[in-house]
């Protein structure tokens, strides 16, 4: 429990850097912070798998995606940090609504929660490969056409650029 | 007790890493000075140089560290002072937590306890590896940044396109291996080369996986950027690259976090490729040799063995990226990059393929 | 270790809060992409403290899906920022009213 | 738990090292900063100034692109790869399908010459 507090205030944190930072660098490093918890998080759920890949996919790449545009355009720490007053105003209490919906919404008991012990081999290597290439093998040959889409847009864009 | 064991344990991964890199300082001075016949390190020395005979290794043991720990710690004046600092930090954090997962050795029994050696045995080490090795990019690319200098910048780009490119290959070249023993945990991959190929040939990853293993040597190679990948640091044309701005400790890390790197390379070969920590034809009770000669050994025995073979593999593979480093000439960029993407790349895949293939194919062909 | 479900979902309403709040607080427009991956990342952490409340791994396969669409999404979102970038010179939102190239 | 624990106090350990590494100079050395210390240093050469306004060829940031999309590639092959044996062929087949896709985006960006650096 006490793990699951210290993780939760450094994800936190991390994600108020990110949004509070007027350097965009710092805003970058608070992500890398918020997901590295995040992965915490989810090798305290019973997910290792999934906290190890979170670290080498967002951390290791997306992350170092953005430090590089970052770079790349040189970009100063921003003079002016905020939207005008009003629709700062208007997203905090639209996040504070938000966020007390679902934290609300989090009480309400599960249909079908709680059911005792977890199924031998849950979040293993096995058992995640099991969904991935049965149930779910649909989207999973779908997501190959999206990266696809993706490379191919990103290559088209950045010729247009120069 | 058992907290005690881990703690242990914990502490041993750490000194084995710590020490290796130490010694590594050293046997690269020496080494590159045989090459080039040169005398390399002699003058350590203590009271005052009244020994008659210089102390060798304590050069870059002892007298190195501490006295790069007392220069002082020059941050450019237009620095981020706070990147400044966390570059070298996050650089080597990553790198010294990856040896808490290699197996050093198969268990040691003492007083009714069988202890795993390996000091934090989590499912998917081979994960764990890679995903240390993704972020020890940050090193790199916040140190160029924060010293606000624009070869440091251009030093830290190039070393993170580098390390990124050829963390692909890495990357194809462990799956190989996970595919060829069907695990992702690097203890169950060492134990699985305990088993022999036709009764007789310890049953290693580089009998099955040659091409992998030649992928994994030259990717990790190019992860810890020395030569001949060592574009991010080429002297001639960056000054020092990334760590320019740094002095003393600070400058000290990058250069150890180097050496970590060699010694991480040296150990996932091992591991993954030449039977960790195994021994041929050596079980947990001892030798049985293929001609049907047993020699039964005591536990402890067997354990210090196992332990010794692989600190003597692990450092066989350090010193061959020693000498990798001393004998090729440093690549063209260009070159570096197209070798990473144009022939790695599409070589690991069609090496996957032929190894699914053959998985299914042959139920034989490899021990479960 | 047991955390009970209500805790990650907490949080991951106060993650996901967040990343609202800087996406339409935010004037930077990279810093906006970062927000909405705080955002996703929210919407993982519930799916896994789900997946584990409701012993199925299909919450854990959805974060893979909800990962590779967040790498694409970065990918070509970066490439398209760098386009306009170009063009006009700031990455503040609110300049890229007109989507005209 | 217990291996998690372990790891955390690797973690610990490791943290504490490279702290103590990091600062070993600041807490250790002498501190008589200059103004020609604290310039950049290019070899004794006048500075060429700060990073404002540089700016990279496009080239780096599309090669880090390349990386997150394949890096997702690869990350969905280490489960595969451990359970293969169980998929048996119709395993080989799905993510021929899949690898096949994004070796032709790969021959694609070969062929627009977005790998060639000059």
């Amino acid at each position: 429990m006490i793990a699951f507090w210290v993780v939760a205030l450094l994800a936190i944190a991390g994600a108020l850097v990110v949004v509070l930072h007027r350097n965009p660098v710092y805003s970058a490093l608070g992500l890398v912070l918020t997901l590295f918890q995040v992965a915490v998080i989810f090798a305290l759920l019973e997910a290792p798998l999934l906290a190890l890949l979170q670290v080498i996919v967002y951390a290791g790449a997306i992350v170092v995606l953005f430090l590089f545009v970052i770079m790349l355009l040189a970009l100063e720490p921003e003079k002016r940090l905020a939207a005008p007053f009003p629709v700062a105003v208007a997203g905090l209490v639209l996040a504070g609504l938000l966020g007390f919906a679902l934290a609300a919404a989090s009480t309400v008991p599960l249909a079908g929660a709680g059911q005792g012990a977890l199924p031998a081999g849950f979040g293993s290597p096995e058992s995640l490969a099991a969904s991935l290439f049965g149930a779910h093998l649909l989207p999973f040959e779908l997501t190959s056409v999206l990266l696809l889409v993706a490379v191919v847009g990103a290559v088209v864009l950045a010729r247009r650029r120069s | 007790m058992e907290v005690f064991f881990s703690l242990a344990k914990v502490v041993v991964a750490f000194v084995i890493i710590l020490q290796l890199t130490l010694i590594l300082l050293w046997v690269e001075r020496k080494g590159s000075a045989l090459i080039q016949d040169r005398v390399g390190a002699n003058r350590a020395n203590l009271f005052g140089g009244l020994l008659p005979f210089n102390l060798g290794i304590v050069n870059t043991w002892m007298a190195d560290p501490l006295k790069l720990f007392h220069k002082e710690d020059i941050v450019p004046a237009d620095a981020d002072r706070f990147l400044h600092w966390l570059a070298p930090f996050v650089g080597i954090v990553p790198l010294f937590l990856t040896f808490a997962v290699i197996p050093f050795g198969d268990v040691l029994k003492v007083g009714g306890f069988t202890i795993d050696l390996v000091a934090a045995p989590i499912p998917a080490s081979v994960l764990f590896v890679l995903a240390m090795a993704s972020l020890a990019v940050y090193g790199v690319v916040i140190g160029g940044w924060a010293s606000n200098s624009r070869w440091a910048f251009l030093g830290g780009v190039r070393g993170t396109a580098q390390m990124i490119s050829y963390e692909l290959a890495l990357g194809l070249a462990i799956v190989s291996v996970v595919l060829t023993y069907g695990s992702l945990d690097l203890q169950a991959i060492a134990r699985a080369q305990g088993a022999l190929m036709w009764g007789v040939v310890p049953a290693w990853g580089v009998f099955y996986q040659p091409v992998a293993l030649v992928l994994l040597f030259i990717a990790g190679m190019a992860e810890s950027k020395r030569a001949p990948f060592d574009l991010p640091e080429a002297e001639s044309e960056l000054v020092a690259g990334f760590f320019t701005e740094y002095s003393g400790s600070k400058q000290s890390v990058f250069m150890m976090a180097d050496f970590v790197e060699v010694a991480i390379v040296a150990a996932l070969v091992t591991t993954l490729f030449f039977g960790g920590w195994q021994v041929p034809w050596l079980g947990r009770e001892g030798f049985h040799f293929p001609g049907g000669l047993d020699i039964a050994l005591p536990s402890l025995v067997v354990t210090l063995l196992q332990i010794g073979s692989f600190l003597l593999k692990l450092f066989i593979f350090c010193w061959v990226q020693i000498l990798v480093r001393w004998s090729l000439p440093r690549m063209r960029y260009d070159h570096l990059m197209a070798f990473g993407w144009k022939r790695l790349l599409p070589i690991g895949l069609v090496n996957l393929v032929v190894t699914a293939v053959f998985v299914l194919a042959f139920e034989g062909w490899t021990v479960r | 270790m047991n955390v009970p479900v209500e805790f990650p979902l907490g949080l991951a309403a106060a993650l996901f809060a967040i990343g609202a709040f800087g996406v339409v607080f935010r004037r930077s427009v990279i810093v906006v992409l970062m927000c909405v991956e705080l955002m996703l990342n929210a919407v993982n952490v519930t799916f896994v403290a789900l997946a584990r409340e409701l012993g199925a791994m299909a919450g854990q396969t959805a974060v893979f899906f909800v990962i590779t669409v967040a790498a694409a999404e970065v990918a070509v979102g970066l490439a398209i920022l760098l386009v306009a970038f170009s063009r006009r010179r700031t990455l503040d939102g609110d300049q890229f009213a007109s989507l005209r190239g | 738990m217990e291996p998690y624990a372990a790891l955390l106090a690797s973690f610990a350990l490791c943290a504490v090292v490279a702290a103590i590494l990091v600062c070993a100079s600041w807490i250790l050395g002498p501190r008589n900063p200059t103004a020609t210390k604290l310039e950049v240093f290019e070899t004794g050469n006048p500075s060429s100034g700060s990073l404002r306004g540089i700016r990279f060829p496009v080239k780096f940031y599309l090669v880090a692109i390349f990386f997150v999309v394949f890096d997702v590639e690869v990350v969905f092959l280490y489960p595969w790869a451990v359970v293969l044996r169980q998929l048996g062929w119709a395993g080989l087949v799905e993510m021929a399908v899949f690898v096949a896709i994004l070796g032709a985006g790969l021959a694609y960006v070969w062929k627009a010459g977005a790998l060639e650096w000059d």
